[in-house]
């Protein structure tokens, strides 16, 4: 059997648990042998698990990159190696050469559909947005800022008012919408929420509530990655759309690295995973029910 | 022996042993590309750590190196970027600027007596901001100076490879061992340590030693940030968080004392060669999921420690029984 | 007695007037600050904000202080507040009770600080080391009971913890600020916490004297342990789920920022629990003040670096010492 | 001699601490080729005096001048620049360096830059060497009792000392050989033409080696004497500025039953390499002196009995009954209270109250739960500040900041609070004044005769004789001999301390 090697990020929101059980799973069913190694967050970590899979003589590597730089020594190595490197979810700067493919979503599309939600549901009304940004200096932060930015850049009627980072996370979603209702004057400025990822906005929509006005009704919110919760919060109407990311990135992954293996065949270098767009009429529950035992 | 030197004598027995396991388990493990691995990657934490030595045998503590760290890369990039230096001159403002970032913590730490945890925390969050502030993207560096510096290495039998990043972490640690060791400047770090009002009243220059024991460690943490850029070839604002706990690790598992007053910058490195060990063999093994990697490497340093301790204590009882047959 | 009330004062003074100061500045940044009003049944405004966001690292300041007096160091108390937050989640879906769930997860604190407590005071491992052994493990230990999910839960008696109201204050408010009294008076009312400092001082001397420097060492660290729990809890509360990669995320250093802010020296012996807890809402004041001021998210971090820096120069002995000296020269006649 | 110019001098000097004046225009001069005795009682300001010569700390006023020529140290270093060496009341050496680097720190012999290790433990024995220590130089220093600590910071200041050595209390651990072979040192570096300042309680000592003597009381100069003119009374009156009244009274020694039981029984406690196994035991009532030469075991003798350092076997009885002793709690709990030798490191809490302190032993036995109402701490605090003399300004003031000797009184107030049954007292009177010298022999007598059993360890012989009902003898970490009641003379001891031992003398 096959041995791949396979370099996680870490395990830092309930998407990416999801994206190692599924890759474990894929794993399984293909009968791999998969070196799993988790890097907490930590660019060094992955190079030096990608080198020790090196030595270990691994027949292939998957890596979920951290950040897009940085990669150009560690990938030489595998090339000169013969090893297959593909990338999952997230892109690298370097030479295209260095590795076979990547499997993943356009960061920057995804914040344009959030975007182009936005501006087709208010339609010309005046709508004042405050976001709520990744960890700063994150690539999907950065990306799905200029996506949606972009996106809004021809609507005049839309204007981001306030946007703060919330590290990804639910507690600081929280906070930070809280201290954005207060600024703005309790609420009633704002017209509606982008939050780069959806335990932000689960967060938020806490602190909406709490500050007693409705959310999905009175603010909008439109956030990326479908995790189940926010399906949960579509279904009370809590929500009103989100972008999906979907964890099944090792599938293609392994699929690519099969028909490259066993006959040659060359991926494509991009192999873009749909970001879909769902809404509450998508049967928001039935969406949570399909994804409650991936291990988000 | 001098029994001074036992708790390096015992780190080295533990850190041999411990390979030995791996050894068995994964044979793999002794090819020398993992050896010239174990350099290459732990290179900017070892130099970073040589650093952390002087500052915790003076007994202080230094949390801002993770942070400039990451402040290195990005100042490197953007002004690699923006302006048309040489990487060469970068790299000479740079540790300017990190050697005088480490002395103004020692300045303050000495002038206003705040104790060096805080004073540090707070200069690790001033590094990172004013990575943040230079730039949050995350910039490659083509520069075709570095890419000759990357392809700087010495091929060793076993195609592994011992790279320049690797050799200067270790012409780093030769360094700090002649500096903490054998010069006068050493000693004085290590009076520090023992007592600063002791050392006072003995005549060390406390002032202009605490100033240049932080300013050194901001040195280093520069010349590791380089070493992380090398090692990347690339600025990151988000780069190298936490690695000012690694080194206290390896500090501390290189028989450095906490409190201050007595360690080895020889013990630093194979402190950093046993976190490096563990890492290893995690990732050889590829069967753990986050959790347990986490709780795994939580217990191996506690292993590490309690094996030390241990080994120190019998050696001790075995001593003094040993006194007592003289008597 | 009111030698003591004067001295009391005299010791609390500059976290006062730094937290006058602090809370100033960002009226003046932005003006709708102080503006209160009362809705949904309790207080509301960006002031109580500060008191309730405040509520975990005030919690973890109670501990950290206590621990800090002895002369060590809690590095472990965010992994803790993820331990316990992930363990409540999992019972209350899993049907237990709320007063078990509570009972369960705070006893898991208290038996993280009996771990670290053992570690320090009877294997003599170094504080900052042993806790540090937590600090790594103790977040996996949290994804393993989550199975790295977020857990969420719906008990509404539970999630009232974290965002229900008790007398016009939001609960966490009243959490902290009652631990904080008990902590003060168990500490002060019993010979506790001159025991606490004489160990912190000098643990030699104190045993030699008869103090029994091990149990209370260890005691110490499980009250941290427990204030983490209580933090953990109202994380967990507020946000309706068990975030075991986040919750808690350094905090511990901002932990011990309160703790410093509030005048305990890092090396041990005396303290003050109530100045550490201004300390900590000094730390929430700032971190709410950046976030309401809108500034850009790149300068969080140099702004806090510059007003924690510019406070604790203000505090440090050397310019405390100076500045008594100016008094006396000026009184001289 | 009195005619050599004079060397070193302050004018006018002042200091003062929050709360107390230390020294108010005190004026001080030192000759070149003379031993001048700087003397007081505890918290006079001796020390404080030196420490503002030697820039330890600022003073407030006055002038110091070195050889006519104004000097400002504005630190320790830049004193010894100028060819003063000291040595400070509390050891003040670094426990964690090696003995060399201790001796040689700041001057260590360089070869291509690089300090020599060997060279520097050669020159250190041979510093050591004129004090007759012959040691592992390259040992750190807390592998070696207070004693040798204290030579070796000699040796240092003396090495440093290229016109003034001053020494602060430097024989108050040392015993009656290492005092000997230090005085040779100071005569010959006399004879070389330095200035040498010598403080010490000892009034002996310090009639046999100095020439001038200078008295400070409460800050200020009482005056400047030869001491050739000057008797022991009149220095004594000139210190305390009254008559002490010196009763030598019969404490009608022996009068024990000693086969009746004892009150406490050591029966075989020993440790491997420490202390050779010993049986001892402890009358009601009776004080039983410890004597032995620096390193022969005396302390670990006392750590043992008080459970503060393990022992290997052996057993403890109380009143004929097994007594439980694995801890310094269970011994304080049994009634037991040891003042450890080394007040600095096992014996204050530095940055705690005089009241505090006093009370931390019996608060420690009531337990947390039962604080000792702070009413009552101020009352116990200021009875025995009293009682005992302890020179504070009030029971607030941190003990750290009170003269070395104030702190012992302090010290021993802690454990008479607890009112033990056994007290272990490590050389009680280090330090201490002529007058309070005095005041706690009284007490020693008087805790006796009222039924506390004692157990005091000292250097100084005489002090022994004085009050012991029973003399142990320690050698070589074995306990040699026991005299009793009319055996006991400073001859006597002497002479068990000396006796050869079988085995070969170590050159210590
Ligand atoms: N650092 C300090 N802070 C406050 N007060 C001090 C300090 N050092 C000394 N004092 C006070 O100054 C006075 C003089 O102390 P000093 O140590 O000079 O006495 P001394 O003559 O050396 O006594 P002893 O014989 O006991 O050593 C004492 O009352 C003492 O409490
Ligand atoms: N001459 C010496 N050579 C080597 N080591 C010594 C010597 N003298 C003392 N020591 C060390 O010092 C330690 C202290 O011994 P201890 O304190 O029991 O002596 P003591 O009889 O109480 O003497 P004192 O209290 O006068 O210092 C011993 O454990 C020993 O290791
Ligand atoms: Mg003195
Ligand atoms: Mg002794």
């Amino acid at each position: 059997s096959q041995t791949i090697g396979f370099s996680q990020i870490g395990s830092e929101s309930g998407w990416r648990a999801a994206e190692t059980t599924l890759t474990k799973q894929e794993a399984e069913k293909r009968g791999i042998d998969l070196k799993f190694s988790d890097a907490q967050q930590k660019q060094e970590n992955q190079i030096k698990a990608l080198r020790s899979f090196i030595a270990q003589g691994v027949d292939a590597i998957l890596v979920a990159p951290v950040v897009a730089t940085g990669w150009d020594a560690v990938l030489k190595e595998a090339k000169e190696a013969e090893i297959p490197v593909v990338l999952l979810d997230r892109m690298v700067d370097s030479d295209k050469d260095l590795y076979l493919t990547a499997v993943g979503s356009d960061l920057v599309h995804e914040g344009s559909v959030a975007g182009k939600w936005l501006v087709d549901t208010v339609a010309g009304k005046d709508c004042a947005v405050v976001e709520l940004q990744g960890t700063t200096g994150s690539s999907p932060a950065i990306d799905r800022k200029k996506g949606f930015e972009q996106a809004i850049a021809g609507a005049a009627n839309i204007k981001i008012i306030r946007s703060q980072t919330g590290d990804f996370t639910r507690a600081k979603g929280k906070e930070v919408m809280e201290s954005f209702l207060k600024a703005e004057n309790g609420g009633k400025n704002i017209c509606a929420l982008y939050a780069h990822n959806d335990d932000m906005a689960v967060g938020a929509i806490q602190a909406i509530k709490e500050a007693g006005l409705k959310p999905g009704t009175d603010i909008l919110v439109v956030s990326i990655d479908a995790v189940p919760d926010i399906f949960q919060a579509m279904a009370a109407g809590e929500a009103n759309a989100t972008v999906e990311l979907t964890p099944n990135m090792a599938g293609p992954a392994f699929d690519a690295l099969k028909a490259y293996m066993d006959n040659g065949t060359v991926p494509p270098k991009f192999i873009q995973t749909e970001s879909k767009l769902y809404t509450q009429k998508d049967d928001p529950a039935k969406e949570y029910e399909a994804r409650k035992g991936l291990g988000y | 022996m001098n029994p001074r030197l036992l708790p390096l004598a015992v780190t080295v027995l533990i850190f041999v042993v411990a390979y030995a396991v791996c050894y068995a388990q994964f044979p793999a493990m002794l090819s020398t590309r993992v050896i010239g691995n174990l350099l290459t990657d732990n290179a900017f934490l070892g130099i970073a750590a040589v650093g952390m030595t002087f500052v915790i045998i003076s007994g202080g503590i230094d949390l801002s190196v993770g942070s400039v760290i990451a402040f290195t890369g990005v100042f490197i990039t953007v002004m690699l970027r923006d302006t048309s230096l040489h990487p060469l001159a970068v790299f000479a403002i740079l540790l300017g600027l990190t050697t005088l970032f480490g002395a103004a913590m020692g300045m303050i730490i000495h002038v206003l007596r705040m104790p060096p945890f805080i004073v540090t925390l707070a200069g690790m969050f001033l590094a990172r901001g004013l990575a943040y502030i230079l730039s949050v993207d995350s910039v490659p560096i083509t520069h075709p100076f570095y890419e000759w510096l990357q392809s700087l290495y010495w091929l060793l039998p076993g195609k592994g490879r011992l790279t320049l990043i690797g050799g200067l972490m270790l012409l780093v640690f030769a360094f700090g061992i002649l500096l903490a060791h054998r010069t006068r400047f050493g000693a004085n770090v290590f009076a520090l340590g023992g007592g600063v009002q002791t050392a006072r009243l003995m005549g060390v220059p406390v002032a202009r030693t605490t100033v240049a024991i932080y300013a050194l460690s901001g040195f280093l943490a520069g010349l590791s940030g380089i070493v992380f850029s090398l090692y990347t070839s690339a600025g990151y604002s988000l780069a190298a968080v936490g690695v000012e706990l690694d080194a206290i690790a390896a500090v501390v598992i290189g028989g450095t004392l906490l409190t201050g007053g007595s360690g080895f910058v020889a013990g630093t490195l194979i402190g950093v060669l046993i976190m490096g060990l563990i890492q290893t063999y995690i990732i050889f093994d590829g069967t753990l999921s986050s959790w347990w990697t986490k709780i795994v490497i939580g217990a191996l340093l506690l292993v590490f420690i309690m094996l030390q301790k241990g080994l120190l204590s019998l050696a001790d009882r075995r001593r003094s029984l040993r006194a007592s047959g003289n008597t | 007695m009111n030698g003591t009330l004067a001295r009391f004062g005299r010791r609390i003074a500059p976290q006062l007037v730094t937290l006058a100061v602090v809370v100033a500045m960002i009226g003046i940044v932005f003006p709708g600050f102080f503006d209160i009003s009362i809705a949904n049944g309790r207080l509301y405004g960006s002031p109580i904000d500060i008191l309730n966001r405040g509520a975990p690292v005030a919690l973890l300041a109670i501990g950290m202080t206590l621990v800090i007096a002895t002369g060590g160091i809690d590095l472990s108390v965010g992994a803790v507040m993820a331990i316990c937050g992930a363990i409540a989640a999992t019972l209350i879906v899993d049907g237990y009770s709320l007063p078990a769930t509570l009972a369960l997860s705070l006893g898991a604190g208290l038996l993280c600080g009996l771990w670290n407590g053992l570690l320090v005071a009877v294997l003599g491992i170094q504080p900052i080391v042993a806790t540090l052994i937590l600090m790594v493990a103790g977040r996996g230990i949290a994804q393993l009971v989550t199975e790295g999910m977020i857990r969420t839960f719906s008990h509404h008696g539970f999630a009232s913890l974290g965002s229900g109201n008790l007398l016009w204050l939001p609960t966490p408010v009243v959490i902290w600020v009652c631990a904080g009294i008990l902590a003060t008076l168990v500490v002060r009312r019993t010979a506790l916490g001159m025991l606490i400092e004489a160990v912190g001082i000098n643990r030699r001397a104190s045993m030699l004297a008869g103090v029994n420097a091990r149990l209370l060492i260890v005691t110490v660290y499980m009250v941290s342990g427990l204030c983490a729990a209580m933090a953990g809890l109202i994380v967990t509360a507020d946000i309706r789920g068990a975030d075991a990669n986040n919750a808690g995320l350094f905090l511990e250093l901002d932990a011990i920022l309160a703790v410093v802010v509030g005048g305990t020296s890092l090396l041990g012996g005396h303290f003050s629990l109530i100045a550490s807890l201004i300390g900590a809402m000094i730390i929430q004041a700032i971190n709410t003040g950046i976030l309401v001021a809108g500034f850009p998210p790149e300068f969080n971090l140099v702004i806090k670096a510059c007003i924690v820096l510019a406070i604790l120069v203000l505090q440090s002995p050397a310019l405390q010492g100076a500045a008594m000296l100016f008094s006396r020269t000026k009184g001289q006649p | 001699m009195t005619n050599n110019p004079t060397l070193l001098a302050a004018v006018g000097l002042s200091k003062t601490f929050p709360g107390t004046r230390a020294l108010d225009g005190v004026d001080f001069d030192l000759r070149a080729g003379e031993v001048h005795a700087l003397l007081g009682e505890n918290g006079a300001g001796k020390s404080t005096l030196i420490k503002c010569l030697t820039g330890a700390y600022r003073r407030d006023g006055g002038d110091i001048l070195l050889e006519g020529a104004s000097i400002d140290p504005r630190d320790t270093q830049e004193a010894q620049r100028l060819g003063i060496g000291t040595v400070y009341q509390e050891v003040n050496l670094l426990p964690n360096l090696t003995v060399a680097d201790n001796l040689l720190l700041g001057r260590q012999p360089r070869r291509l830059g690089l300090v020599s290790r060997r060279e520097t433990n050669r020159i250190a024995r041979e510093m050591l060497s004129r004090y007759g220590l012959t040691i592992d130089v390259a040992r750190s220093l807390d592998s070696y009792s207070v004693a040798i600590q204290q030579i070796v910071a000699i040796a240092r200041a003396v090495s440093l000392s290229g016109k003034v050595l001053i020494l602060d209390e430097p024989t108050a651990s040392l015993d009656r050989d290492e005092v000997r072979m230090l005085f040779d040192v100071v005569r010959s570096l006399r004879a070389q033409g330095l200035g040498i300042v010598f403080i010490s309680h000892f009034l002996d000592q310090v009639f046999d080696i100095s020439d001038r003597i200078t008295v400070l009381r409460n800050g200020r100069l009482v005056g400047v004497r030869d001491a050739a003119t000057l008797d022991r009374t009149q220095l004594i009156n000139m210190m305390l500025g009254r008559e002490l009244s010196e009763e030598t009274r019969d404490r009608g020694r022996g009068g024990f039953d000693y086969a009746q039981r004892a009150r406490i029984a050591y029966v075989g406690t020993g440790r491997a390499g420490v202390i050779a196994p010993f049986d001892l035991s402890i009358h009601r009532g009776e004080v039983v002196g410890m004597a032995g030469l620096l390193g022969s075991g005396r302390t670990e003798t006392a750590e043992l009995m008080f459970a503060a350092a393990p022992r290997d076997g052996g057993s403890v009885n109380k009143d004929g009954k097994p007594l439980k002793l694995a801890s310094p709690r269970d011994a304080i709990a049994a009634g037991f209270g040891f003042s450890p030798e080394d007040r600095k490191t096992s014996g204050i809490i530095g940055d705690m109250s005089v009241r505090e302190n006093i009370v931390l032993a019996l608060q420690a036995r009531q337990g947390w739960m039962r604080p000792v109402r702070l009413s009552r701490q101020r009352e116990m605090a200021d009875d025995y500040i009293r009682r005992l003399d302890i020179r504070t300004p009030d029971a607030e003031k941190p003990i750290g900041q009170l003269s070395g000797g104030n702190q012992q009184k302090a010290l021993l107030a802690r454990w008479l609070a607890t009112n033990p049954e056994f007290l272990i007292l490590d050389e009680p009177t280090r330090g201490i004044d002529v007058g309070a010298h005095a005041e706690i022999i009284r007490m020693i007598e008087n805790l006796c005769e009222s039924g506390m059993s004692l157990l005091v360890i000292s250097s100084e012989l005489d002090e022994l004789v004085t009050y012991s009902h029973r003399v142990v003898v320690v050698r070589d970490r074995v306990h040699v001999a026991e005299l009793i009641g009319e055996e006991i003379t400073t001859d006597s001891i002497v002479a068990a301390i000396a006796k050869p031992s079988p085995a070969p003398e170590t050159s210590a």
